[in-house]
This record gives structure tokens, sequence and C-alpha cells, in this order.
């Protein structure tokens, strides 16, 4: 932490996770003087010197621009992804995959997923984060640990003030299931944490389903938790004003989509007598926006295919690594103006990478293009990671000496064939 | 009617949905060889196309790469020589696919009539719903002769599905309705969310955590159901001739009054 | 009335049997053995002799070997009559929730495969209070029910066709005993007719009725034509020599059915002959005004 | 560049033009008078005999925001169905119930339409619906903002705080999300159910805050009126979709002591609860409330047959409705103590009573209620039906012979027990004019819209004179947006975008403070990222904002 100087900037949005806290101090050279948690403050304040590449040779950027449209305009079936940057970065980016009849799905999706997919084949009945802060009575949360990667969880969920609706905070029950301990901002709040094994959620949630519904499972355990201890989790989220069940979407594995969907039959009982809704935690690398934005733009969400016929969704077949391992992308244009979208291991395929930071060790990309880190660098909005609520962050420092993503896709939009009908 | 054999390169995976009985009737090879596939390619780009007798269009199918064959397929018959790629069968509403070798996952997706036979293995999803639905397979049968993957008959509604190898993980999560057996045995965590269908089994599953044991009881409905599911599958059932089963009734955490059923 | 033929010395009427259009449906019921078959199927086909007192008419049609039957058990087939699909189907539900849904071991299976749909398990599954589960089998819908024994099993629904009803013989011997054992005999014959039924007791009525009656609340009084202690009115329809007069009424899905088996009756009857102290075979009719369906029997003369 | 639209038949009800016709000439994007030069026209269109009228407003549509997006990844099969691939400049798209935002645009140009309102601008999504309606096409948007169940607001009623402090958090929330209008949603009640309250009336209090809706629709609509916004406050009432609801609606017109209103998808709010099936149409209520209350204008809500997705900030009514989603699901959600949202798919049958006699209540008000100016051609959209449906309800409107067929054609109960067919009135081109161009552009205070005279944008429709009013509203024969052709024989030919109309608000300072303090303590955001500013929306070059000035009455 610095010192607070007068040209500081302040109400600054951080882009290094979903929380997307918007209380940031920073100086006029961008390093945060307050309101950085561990992560935010683990990044160097410093602009990066990035050189654009083609087959990891210097180049220009005019150059690697210019590799970059040849090569997506001869691709049969290029796959957009990463898609971690910012709303407008997010809008040039399905654009591309639209004149291109691309894939397109952010690169790390597979747990928004098992949300989304319960969402669309069941529903969903959901709160945001205001309503948990100041109505929530009772907070079950279903998560290994999650506070490493959103470690003002707490502060900004379920601070430790007065909440709107309840005089009575402290008598606020959050019960963690899954984590092995709880994190700081807790200490003094009615805090239980208990140990699950979540690849079992789905039958966790079934059974404390079957428990508040009154019927009784006949076993003595569910993942790991005494079945006495989950009548005591069932009882209390019943008698709640307002009981809020979150859980981590990546938590649950590959067919995590069953726990989800198990939790929303909870709600949705609880529901019946009260009122309780669900919060799934909020989804790194700004999946949130790129959800938001592919789903207005195409009218489909991400893992969508831009046929000759139109947009075509499979959240399935057109996910990143089944595309990947299928073969059926023919190359990868990938975005990472911001954490949360590793750029993963492809050996195969053909790879343009957008990045605020340099490629990662291994083979060079065959065409890298250094972009601005939005929020830092430039003006941009953000999703919080909930996707209800979308913030205008102002820079935080001089521009850098790269375009943004939106920009970068503009020049390479503007140098794709036109009018070409791209087989995909 | 036609035989389309792949030839041996792909440039990638190929959507044949549109290669179904009625689509090709009445076509010449010229016109079938430049029927557009949805990926782009033409038909002549990736199968040799030839016409053959009878009523049945034939697929002979190098790997798993030929993806959706007889996707939306209402009639006639068509034979897979070879494995077939993702997503056979779907949201087939009457007809015969009948794979003599593998098939990938989501096999039978969407199904609402129909018959859909593997004799080999078959991948994960087999019979489950289209995305965004609520519910899986709405009809007809799905038959498995050897092992199927996970989630098989994820949210079935209405049908009859049969493995008469292992089924995965996860098998008859969320089924709505219908008949699901299952001769071999199963991953784990069967029947989670069960509303009111039959999962009919001939081991002991690991464990039902969710479900009321009804235990081992005479089921007038065996006497029907057995004789039928032998005729479908062509094969005997494990003997049964009492005609009681191990019930298992839930799943209590949906409210469900589906069943498990282990022979007796 | 015009000449009547002669057979074994029993003398046939020139007339004919006047039927009425209904409604028939078959169900089969089956049970652990033909006992408990016999006991619903002989419950449900109680006090349904008449659709004038008791809403439908109803027979067991045959006894059925594990051979015959969907679930391979020992069973019957029973067919019921009705005026209209209303009763039909009110009758079939009710009869089918208080005789085959009580009666141990039995299950429910549809008898006939075309024709209108009348429910079954379809309107009794409510029984189950969300409990009882459909399974379709072979294309086929059918309810299970749990029941204290374990589970009742029926089918959704059964079809029902277009019927005749009212096919009748009109016996006339020379008394009642000898009226009697002939008619046994008739009715052992005419119920291996399949798709009719008798459903009178035995199959046999001695009330045969007239329509009409001085009594304006009644529809229908005694035959008193056909009643030999009333021989001496001015309209006897009988002669000296006869003693006494029984009934056969037969119902069937069809009016060749219901020939089949008048035809039959008129056989075993006339098979007896004169010996058997059955001297007359006449038949009930209303002048031909009031139903579609005339059985001559001229015409169903061995 | 100068334009001449040659001889067609002019229906400008805001001239009192009624098929005139005339020659309309367009330079810079403008409506001008023939150049008194005698200057020649660079491009020339002659359109003898064809109907000329200013490009459709659509004064009520759920075209983007966080909830239409929920309703896209709901309906999955909607955009299975409808999907279009991109070509000529267009972009790709899909669905027809929630359609994708480019697909949105192109529609709504595709039948002469050069506007559309988003009525139901969440506080805290705000943000997300300009977002959205930025990437809408060929259409000018707006956005009215949902106030009436947002905490603070509440707050500020139950401590009983003056009437002005009350307008100026109003003005300051209008200005800080860039709408034009204010909507209240079922006042009160999305905040009760937050605190497990089912139903509410409009005299039951609300839990927690004791208020009742009667008092939070008076105060807010006097808020409307005094801080000068031309539209006044658009109602949806309390207990949407209750048979019997029409005394609800009939009350808040009360309530609202002659301030004036406007009541929004007014079919849902017109039930009775007489006959066997306890739901019956009280259209005939409602449009003599209308006919004479002219403080009080109504927007229609029209139901048609087909499958849709309701989507609604009530998540009172959208919980209590999920049973009949068809398909069977749906989404509820409480949103950032502003509001909420729920989302449940409808398949209106015409054989279903409920449905049927919902299409005829719909009708009958349009027909009943006799002065144009004060009634809306709206679906609602998508809640009774996606806004394509609309030239197939404009020849109900329009053509009593094919009402009747479509009438006899509906389940027979709710036809037995409906006026419809007894009703002869056949709307006029000039009287549709009026409910979808003149009418919305006045009541929403857009001076340069909705009208072909000089100085007007030049947002033309025109179409070939049909006997069938649908095929002839369907596919327009040119539509001009801003004097640029967009559409010829219902093609686009050129993608265009339109403005962001935003009211212009003056407010004290305390207010911001007071509310800058109420989001860091209560939400846990900073206000000044929250706030929009036309710089922000205007800086991809799509959006144009487009102020309205409001002159405060008190």
């Amino acid at each position: 932490m610095g010192v607070m100087s007068p040209d500081a900037k302040t109400d600054r949005v951080c882009p290094y996770c979903p929380l997307h806290c918007d209380d940031l101090i920073v100086s006029a050279q961008g390093e945060i003087l307050s309101g950085g948690c561990e992560i935010a403050c683990g990044h160097s304040s410093q602009i990066p010197l990035l050189q654009p590449t083609i087959a990891g040779q210097a180049v220009t950027r005019q150059q690697a621009e210019g590799e970059a449209a040849r090569l997506l305009g001869q691709a049969h079936a290029p796959l957009i992804s990463g898609l971690a940057c910012d709303v407008d970065g997010l809008r040039a980016a399905v654009a591309v995959a639209d004149q291109c009849r691309g894939f397109f799905d952010h690169g790390a999706s597979d747990g928004f997923f098992n949300g989304l997919r319960v969402l669309q084949r069941r529903g969903a009945l959901l709160t945001s984060p205001a309503e948990v802060r100041n109505r929530a009575d009772v907070l079950v949360v279903f998560a290994n640990q999650p506070w490493s990667r959103l470690p003002r969880f707490f502060d900004r969920y379920v601070p430790s003030g007065a909440q709107l609706f309840n005089d009575a905070p402290a008598n606020r029950k959050i019960v963690l299931i899954g984590g092995s301990h709880a994190p700081d901002p807790l200490d003094g709040a009615d805090v239980q944490v208990i140990p699950a094994d979540l690849s079992k959620a789905a039958e966790l949630a079934l059974v404390l389903g079957a428990l508040v519904a009154g019927r009784t499972p006949a076993v003595a355990s569910s993942a790991g938790i005494a079945i006495d201890t989950l009548k005591e989790i069932a009882q209390a989220l019943k008698a709640a004003s307002y009981g809020v069940v979150a859980w981590e979407n990546g938590d649950f594995g590959p067919h995590g989509d069953l726990a989800v969907e198990a939790l929303y039959d909870l709600i949705l009982t609880l529901n019946q007598t009260t009122r309780a809704a669900g919060l799934p935690l909020p989804p790194g690398g700004h999946v949130s926006g790129a959800h938001q934005v592919g789903l207005w733009q195409a009218g489909t969400p991400l893992r969508t295919c831009f046929t000759a016929e139109g947009p075509v969704y499979d959240s399935q077949l057109y996910s990143r690594a089944k595309l990947l391992a299928d073969g059926r992308a023919d190359l990868v244009l990938w975005i990472s103006a911001m954490p949360g979208a590793v750029l993963p291991k492809i050996d195969d395929l053909p790879v343009i990478l957008l990045s605020s930071t340099a490629p990662p060790d291994g083979p060079p990309p065959r065409v890298y293009i250094p972009v601005a880190t939005p929020s830092l660098d430039h003006d941009s909005v953000f999703f919080r990671g909930e996707g209800v609520v979308s913030l205008h962050a102002s820079r935080w420092r001089s521009p850098a000496p790269y375009l943004s993503v939106a920009e970068t896709l503009a020049q390479i939009s503007n140098q794709l064939p036109k009018g070409e009908q791209h087989p995909c | 009617m036609i035989v389309l054999t792949q030839k041996l390169t792909l440039p990638h995976r190929i959507d044949a949905g549109a290669l179904v009985p009625a689509a090709l009737a009445g076509l010449s090879l010229a016109q079938i060889e430049a029927l557009s596939l949805k990926t782009g390619l033409k038909v002549g780009d990736v199968f040799t196309v030839a016409k053959s007798d009878g009523d049945v269009v034939v697929f002979r199918t190098q790997d798993q790469a030929v993806d959706c064959i007889g996707e939306g397929m209402g009639e006639g018959e068509i034979r897979v020589e070879g494995p077939a790629g993702r997503y056979a069968g779907r949201s087939m509403s009457g007809g015969t696919l009948h794979i003599v070798g593998d098939a990938g996952d989501g096999a039978g997706q969407g199904k609402s009539g129909g018959l859909l036979v593997v004799a080999g293995k078959a991948g994960d999803f087999v019979g489950s719903a289209l995305p965004g639905r609520t519910s899986g397979v709405s009809g007809g049968v799905i038959l498995i002769k050897g092992s199927v993957g996970q989630r098989f008959g994820d949210r079935m509604r209405k049908g009859v599905m049969i493995a008469l190898g292992d089924a995965g993980d996860f098998c008859a999560a969320r089924a709505v309705a219908g008949t699901i057996w299952v001769r071999g045995r199963l991953g784990q965590a069967p029947a989670q969310g069960l509303k009111r269908a039959t999962l009919l089994l001939e081991h002991a599953p690991d464990a039902l955590p969710t479900f009321q044991d009804c235990g081992v009881v005479e089921m007038p409905v065996l006497r029907l159901l057995l004789p039928s599911l032998d005729r479908l599958a062509g094969t005997r059932v494990a003997d049964s001739s009492d005609y009681r089963a191990h019930r298992h009734l839930g799943c209590i955490g949906v409210d469900g009054r589906g069943e498990v059923l282990v022979l007796a | 009335m015009s000449a009547p033929k002669i057979i074994n010395g029993i003398s046939i009427d020139e007339t004919f049997a006047e039927a009425f259009p209904m409604v028939g449906a078959r169900i089969i019921v089956t049970a652990r053995t033909e006992r408990w078959a016999m006991n619903a199927g002989l419950a449900f086909t109680g006090f349904a002799t008449s659709v004038i007192g008791c809403g439908c008419e109803a027979g067991i049609e045959k006894v059925l070997s594990g051979a015959e039957t969907p679930d391979g058990r020992p069973g019957l087939s029973i067919l019921l009559f009705a005026m209209g699909d209303d009763a039909l189907k009110g009758q079939l539900t009710n009869r089918l929730g208080q005789t085959i849904l009580t009666c141990p071991s039995t299950a429910c299976f549809s008898g006939l495969t075309t024709g209108k749909k009348a429910a079954l398990g379809n309107m009794i599954r409510y029984f189950g209070d969300g409990y009882q589960l459909s399974k379709v089998i072979d294309g086929q819908r059918f309810w299970r029910i749990p029941v204290m024994e374990g589970e009742f099993l029926v089918a959704d629904f059964t079809h029902y066709q277009p019927a005749v009803g009212g096919g009748n013989l009109l016996i006339l011997a020379d008394d009642g005993e000898k009226a009697l054992f002939a008619c046994e005999k008739a009715v052992d014959a005419m119920r291996k007719v399949p798709n009719c039924v008798l459903p009178f007791p035995g199959g046999v009525v001695r009330s045969g009725s007239k329509v009409g009656s001085k009594y304006k609340a009644l529809f229908a009084s005694s035959n008193d034509a056909f009643c030999p202690t009333l021989k001496g009115l001015a309209h006897t329809q009988l002669s000296p020599e006869t003693g006494s007069v029984l009934e056969i009424v037969i119902d069937g899905l069809s009016f060749e059915d219901v020939a089949a088996c008048m035809k039959e009756g008129i056989r075993a009857l006339t098979d007896g002959g004169r010996a058997s102290g059955v001297h007359r075979i006449s038949a009930g009719n209303y002048g031909g005004n009031l139903g579609p369906f005339h059985f001559k029997l001229h015409e169903l003369l061995p | 560049m100068l334009t001449r639209l040659k001889g067609g038949r002019l229906y400008d009800p805001a001239h009192q033009v009624d098929g005139a016709t005339g020659d309309i000439w367009i330079e810079n994007g403008r409506i001008v008078a023939k150049p008194a030069n005698g200057a020649k026209p660079d491009v020339d269109h002659d359109i003898t005999g064809m109907v000329v009228m200013a490009g459709g407003i659509d004064i009520h549509s759920h075209i983007g925001g966080g909830k239409v997006n929920l309703a896209r990844a709901l309906m999955l099969e909607d955009h299975e169905t409808y999907k279009h691939a991109p070509q000529d400049g267009l972009r790709a798209g899909s669905g027809v119930a929630t359609p994708s935002t480019f697909s949105t645009g192109y529609r709504y140009a595709q039948m002469g339409y050069t506007a559309a309102f988003e009525p139901a601008v969440v506080i805290s999504n705000a943000r997300h619906a300009h977002l959205e309606m930025s990437d809408i096409p060929m259409i000018d948007k707006g956005g009215y903002l949902m106030l009436g169940n947002d905490d603070i607001l509440l707050q500020m009623l139950a401590s009983k705080r003056e009437q002005s402090a009350v307008n100026d958090y109003v003005a300051l929330m209008v200005q800080a999300t860039g709408c034009i209008g204010v909507k209240i949603v079922n006042p009160g009640g999305i905040s009760a159910f937050k605190f497990n309250q089912r139903n509410l009336g409009l005299d039951e209090d609300t839990a927690f805050y004791h208020l009742n809706p009667h008092r939070i629709v008076q105060s807010l609509a006097q808020a409307v009126h005094d801080i000068g916004l031309v539209h006044p406050l658009h109602i949806h009432c309390n207990n949407l979709g209750v048979p019997g609801n029409f005394q609800t609606t009939l009350d808040t017109v009360r309530a609202v002591e002659g301030l004036p209103i406007h009541l929004t998808h007014v079919q849902f709010h017109s039930y009775g609860a007489e006959g066997d099936r306890h739901f019956s149409s009280a259209a005939a209520h409602i449009a003599e409330m209308v006919n004479a209350t002219p403080n009080v204008n109504v927007d229609e809500g029209q139901s048609m047959f087909g499958q849709t997705v309701t989507a609604s900030g009530d998540t009172m009514t959208q919980f209590r409705n999920a049973g009949f989603g068809d398909p069977k699901k749906s989404i509820c959600m409480d949103i950032e103590c502003d509001g909420g949202c729920g989302l449940v798919p409808f398949n209106y049958k015409d054989k279903n009573f409920v449905n049927a006699l919902q299409w005829t209540i719909g009708l009958e008000l349009f027909l009943l209620v006799n002065d144009p100016w004060r009634i809306f051609l709206t679906t609602d959209h998508p809640n009774g039906a996606p806004f394509t449906t609309y030239p197939h309800l404009i020849r109900l409107l329009m053509d009593k012979t094919f009402r009747n067929e479509k009438l006899a054609g509906i389940n027979k109960h709710a036809a037995a027990a409906s006026t419809l067919g007894s009703i002869d009135r056949e709307y006029s081109l000039y009287e549709i004019a009026i409910l979808t161009r003149a009418g919305p552009s006045r009541i929403l205070g857009l001076k340069d819209r909705g009208h072909l005279g000089e100085g007007a944008a030049a947002d033309i429709a025109v179409y070939a004179p049909h006997a069938n009013a649908e095929t002839m509203f369907d596919t327009p024969k040119l539509v001009f947006k801003d004097g640029e052709l967009v559409v010829r024989d219902g093609q686009i030919v050129k993608t265009v975008w339109g403005a962001t109309h935003v009211a212009q608000c003056d407010f004290g300072h305390s207010i911001e403070k007071e509310v800058e303090k109420w989001f860091a303590t209560w939400k846990g955001t900073r206000f000044s990222n929250f706030v929009l500013s036309k710089d922000e929306l205007e800086a991809d070059g799509r959006s144009r904002w487009v102020g309205h000035n409001l002159a405060r009455r008190s």
C-alpha cells in the first residue's frame, strides 16, 4: 500500500477477480493505494513491455494483424475463445466469430455451464449480491475453498456491519460446506465449517431436500456429513426468512449440473413455505460478460457455432475443450486481456493470441498481439461475476502502448475478405 | 437404396444429419454427391456414393468422425457398417437405425420414436435430452448390446432403453418415466432425482441413499415387462420366473415415486 | 300367426326376437388361480342382468388358460353391455373399482383392440393417491396401483364397440322342471359361442316382461300373455299343453354373434326333441317397432 | 442530398392528414418543405397511390436488458427454430419471442417501425439494458426506469419523507440510468415477495415497510409529473392476471387522484371473476373508465396464440404462475434491492378457455376505447406475443369479417362469453396511424417523430395498399430511417443505428450524496461507477444520445 497522493484516483474498478470491487484507490501510475486484495496487489502496476510476433519472430503490430486476418480468412472453422476481456472486446469478438463462421466459447466456461444447463432445462430461482448482503439470515455455501480466488467475498456479500432488513446480523448463520476453514472476515460471526466431498454434492442436496420436505433418508451420512448435522442445516434453512444457498459451479465436477439441479430443487422446496434463493459464486475470466454479450448478439449462449444457417448452440459439442479434442476447429483465436482464461496447450492448430501478458512458455503461437488491460489501460465495462450489475471502469493509468481488444479485432476484421462465405 | 462409403481422411468432423432415407429417396447419385452438409462440405467430398438394392441407406464408416447419422429420421432404415460418431439417431421419431459398430456420445438424444440398435458399445449421454429441453427420450426403443457410458437415459420421459453391458455413472438421472434396463453393472450414483421411471437391474447397485427400501416384493408388471424386454433385446432376462424384485422407491429428494428394481 | 316349423317334435314359431343396439366392452381378468379370477368375475358380472334395473348387462364369456392371457395366468374374459357410452364407462369403472381392484391377486386387461376407448386404469388410478405409476409396454399403457397386497396391474383402457342386446328365445315346455333342464342344456351349448353372454342367472330368466304396466311408475311388467297361470285370458299366447315358459336372453358384440348363439340354442333344444318336455320355441318382440335387429327363428334353424 | 417521395397517400394524424395525396421531401435526414427554388430531387421515389406513414413507434416492448437475456438463454427452442445467417452486411441472429439484438432491429425495420421502448429497466441493470439497446440497429430506443420496489424509495416513503425529496430521487435516477420514463411494476409487490408475501392488493400493506401500493403509486405519479417527464407514470398494476383484477385497475386510477398516468398491458388487468370458471371479461368496465378519464392512457398488451415467453419485473406474479409454464421451466430472481424479474414460457392456445378469453378481452378493449390517441398498439412483447404479430393484430382491428372468422375458431365457451362478435367497429388507416405512430410520439414527447410535418425526422414507412391489412403492414415497400432508405420490399438494404432518447432532469445535489451513501453502504458499490453518461454510451459510435430537456412542474 502506498501513500495517498493528491492525484490519486478513487472508485477504480478492479479487473482481477469477478467480484470487480469498485472502491479501489490507485495512484496516477496505477499503483493500488487502497482496497486491493492480495490478488489485486499481487499484480504489478508496471505496463509490461511486449512485442507482437509471428511464429515467435518480432514483427510490427500491422504485420501481426495482417497475418491474423489472413489466417482467419483461410480458416474453415475458427474457434474464438479465451474471451477474458471487457464488454467492447467481447462485442468485437462475437462480430469476428459471426464474420468468420466460427465457434464461440469462453476459455474457462466449464463450471459456468454446470449452472447454465440447469437454467436452460429447468430454470432458476436466484438472488444477487445486494440482496444477500441485506437480507440473508442463513447462508449455506457449497464450495471447496473459493476464498482464495474471491478474497473479498465476505466483505462484499456478508459484511459484518448492519443489514437493511436484519437488525441483528450477528445472528446470521453461515454454513460453509466443503471448505476446510473459514476466511478471516468471518471471525466472530456464527460460522460453521463442515468438510464434505463435493463430488457427491448432488446426493447431498437431494438428501437436504428430502429433510426439508420431512422425508428421512435411509443413510447415516451423505458426502461425509452426518444426517443429524444435515437435519440441523435443513431446519435452519426452513426457519430462515431469506435463506441463500450458494455454490461454486466448478467444484462439482464434469456432471456438476446434477448437483446444481438438486440445489435448485432444494430451493424450490424451501420456497413452498418461506423465501430462499440461489447464488452461484461468480466465475472468473469475465465469463458472465462473455455469456451476456454473446447471448444478446447471437440469441444463443456461449458454445455457439455461426453456421451457414445462423447461430447453432450445443453446450456439449461446441465446448472449447471438445472442439479441440475432436479436431472440429482448425484455428484458435484466443483472447486473454485479463486473468481467468489461460491459453491451453495446443500443439496441432495455429493459434492467434491476443493477450495483455507475454505468451505462455513453450512453442510460440502463430501470431501474438499484445493488448491493453481493460480498466487499467482504458475505460471499459465489466459485468460483475453474478452477471446482473455491469460497471463502468475508468482507466487507472496513462494509456498503454497497446490497442484494446476491441480496437485490435476491429483492425483484423477490416482486413478480412469482405463478403466471403466462410464454411464452418 | 444408397451406400455411402466414408473417404479415408476427413478434414474435420462431419455432420451427416441431412442424409436420412426420406431425403435421399429419389435422388440421383450426382444429386446426392452435390448435397451440402451442415459443416460446409458436400457429400461427395466425404463419401463415395453408390446405389444398392433394397430400401436401406448404408453408411460404411472408418472412424467416429461422422456425427448425427440418422438425425431426425422419421421413417425408413439406416444401417451403419462401422462406428458412428456423436449424436447418432438424435431427434429420430421413427424408422430403424442399426449401428453395427460402436456409437459415440449422445446417441438417440431427444429421440421420440423408432428403433436405435447399437451392436457395439456407446458413449455418454445416450438417450439424453436435447440442450435446454426438460426431458430426454420420449418414445421408441434404444438397444445397446455392449456397454454404455455415463448419464444413460438422462431425463428419460417415455419408452424403453436397454444396455446389455455395463452402464456408467449417473445412469437414469432425473428420469421422469419410461423403462431403463441394464443387464451389466452400474457406475456410481444411479437414479438421482428419479421421478417416476423404472430402472431395472440384475445386479444391485452400490448404494441408493435417496431411495426407500421396499424389500423384495412380487411385481405383477414384470409378467408383462420382462417378456417384452426379452423380445426387444433378443435375449433372455436372468431367471426371474417368480416375478419378484427388490424395490427401491424414490428419489425422495425430489418427491419422486420412481423405482429401482433389482430382479430377485 | 303363420305356420310353425317342427323339428324333432318341437314346433318353432315363425316369429322373431327383437333386439336393441347396445355398446359392449370386453375385459380380461387374471388371477393367481382360476378360483380368484372367478371370484372377481362373478362379482363383476353380478347384478348385471338387465339394463332396466342394473345399468348394464354383463357376463363371463369364457374361462381362459394361462396361455390365453396377457400375463400368463389363468383368467376370464368378461363382456359388459350398456345402452350408451357414458353408462358403459360408468359401469366399467364402478365395477372394476369395487370388484376387481378389491379382489386379491387379480389383474385386469383390455379385451378388445379396436373401437372407442373406455377408461380402466386411467380412471381408477387415482385410488393410488399419487403413488400410482404408469408403464407403457409394447405400446400399451398400464397402471400400477399400490394396494395392501402388493400392486394391482390394470390396463389404461379397454375398447368398446356397437353391440346387440336382447336376443332371446322363449322355451315352452310341459312343466317347470322340464323347461329348466332343457334350458340348462341350451345354456351350456350357447355359452360356447364367442362374443356373447347370457346375462341372467344361469343364463335363464323366468320373468320375461312386456313393455309398460298399469302402474304408471313401472316401465315393464309381467309378460302375462306367456304366463301359464293366466292362460284363460283373452290374449294368451299359450296353448293348453304349455305348463311353463322360460327365456334365454343373449347379448353379443354383433348381430351375427347373437344369431350364432341363438342358433346354437335352438339346435340344443331341438336335439333334445319332444321327449325333453319342450314342445315349442318362440321369441319375444314388440312388433318390430322398437328394435332394429330382428332374429327370425326360422332362419336360425339347424 | 434531396429526396422526394412522390404521390403517396399520406396518413399523418398529428396534422389531421387523412389519406391526402402529396409529396414528401427529405434533406439531411429531415422532412423539409418542397424547395421554393424548384430544385430537382437527387433521388425520386414514385410511390403514387401508396400509403405513407411516419415510422412506427412501439411504446412498450421488452427488447433489451438482463431479463431479456435470461429469456434468450431459457428459450433455446425459440432460437433453434428461428435463425438467420450473416449476409449482405447483416449480422447473424436468432429468435422471434426473444430475438437477438440484431434480429430485433432488422425485424422492426422490416415492419416499418423505427423506434421501440424498453419498459422495464431495473436500476442496477440499466447499463446492461443500454448495452443491449446499443446493439439494436435500425431503430431509436429508450427505456423506462422501474421504480416503486426499490428499497431506497420504499424507505423514503415509509419514513414519510417530503414529496420534493422523492421528486429529486426520481429525477436523479432517471438521469443516472439514461431513461425517458418511469415505470412501476406491481407497486410494492416485488419487494413484498422478498419478505415472503405472495399476494398484494392495492390497499393491503406490504410486509416490512407497511406501505400500501396506493401510496406508492400516488407518490411516484406525483414525482413523475412534478419533475416534468412528458410520459406519465407507466403503471403495471397489482394483481396481474388474477381473475377479478379489473377492480384493482379501477382503484389504481382513483388512487392517483387525477394525475396523468399510463396503464400498461391493460389486457392483463381487465379480468372479471364471473361465470362457471370464475374468469370473465371486464373489458367494458375498463374501457368505460378510460373513456371517462382523460388523464389515463393505456397500452394494450394484446395476447396472440402461439409460443412465447413472459418476461416481467413482477417476480411475485411470475413465481405464482410458474406452474403454467409451457415448456415447464421458469426463472425468478431477486435483484439488488431494486426489484426482480421472472420468466415463464407460455403457449397461448386458441382452444384453451382462459387463453381464448384473454385474446377477446384485448380486442374488446381496443374496440371499446373511443379515443385512439389514448390507447396504443402493443403485445407487451414478448409477454402477450412477439412484436412480429403486429401486422396480424392490425388486420384484426381493421377487418371485422376476418376478426369474426378468427373468433369462430377459438374455444367455444370463450367465444360465447365474449361480446367481441357484436362489435362492428373497424379501425381506419388513419386510426392505425394514431395507434402506432402519432399517439406514441405524443405521449413520449418525441416532438420530431411520429409525424410527417416539416422538421420531423424522416422516419417514414411506405406501404403498398392491400385488401389484406396483414400483408400490407407485414412488408412495407420502402422504409426510411432518418432520411436513409433502409428497407425495400421488406428487405434490409442498409444498416443504420438509431438514437437513444433520454430525459434530461434537474435534481437537488443533496439527494446525490444520499444515494451515493446508500450505494456504498447497502449495495457495496460506488454510485460513480453506476451512473451512465452520454460519453460512455456514445463512445463506440453506434449510439446517439438524444436528450429531452424537462421543465419541472413544481
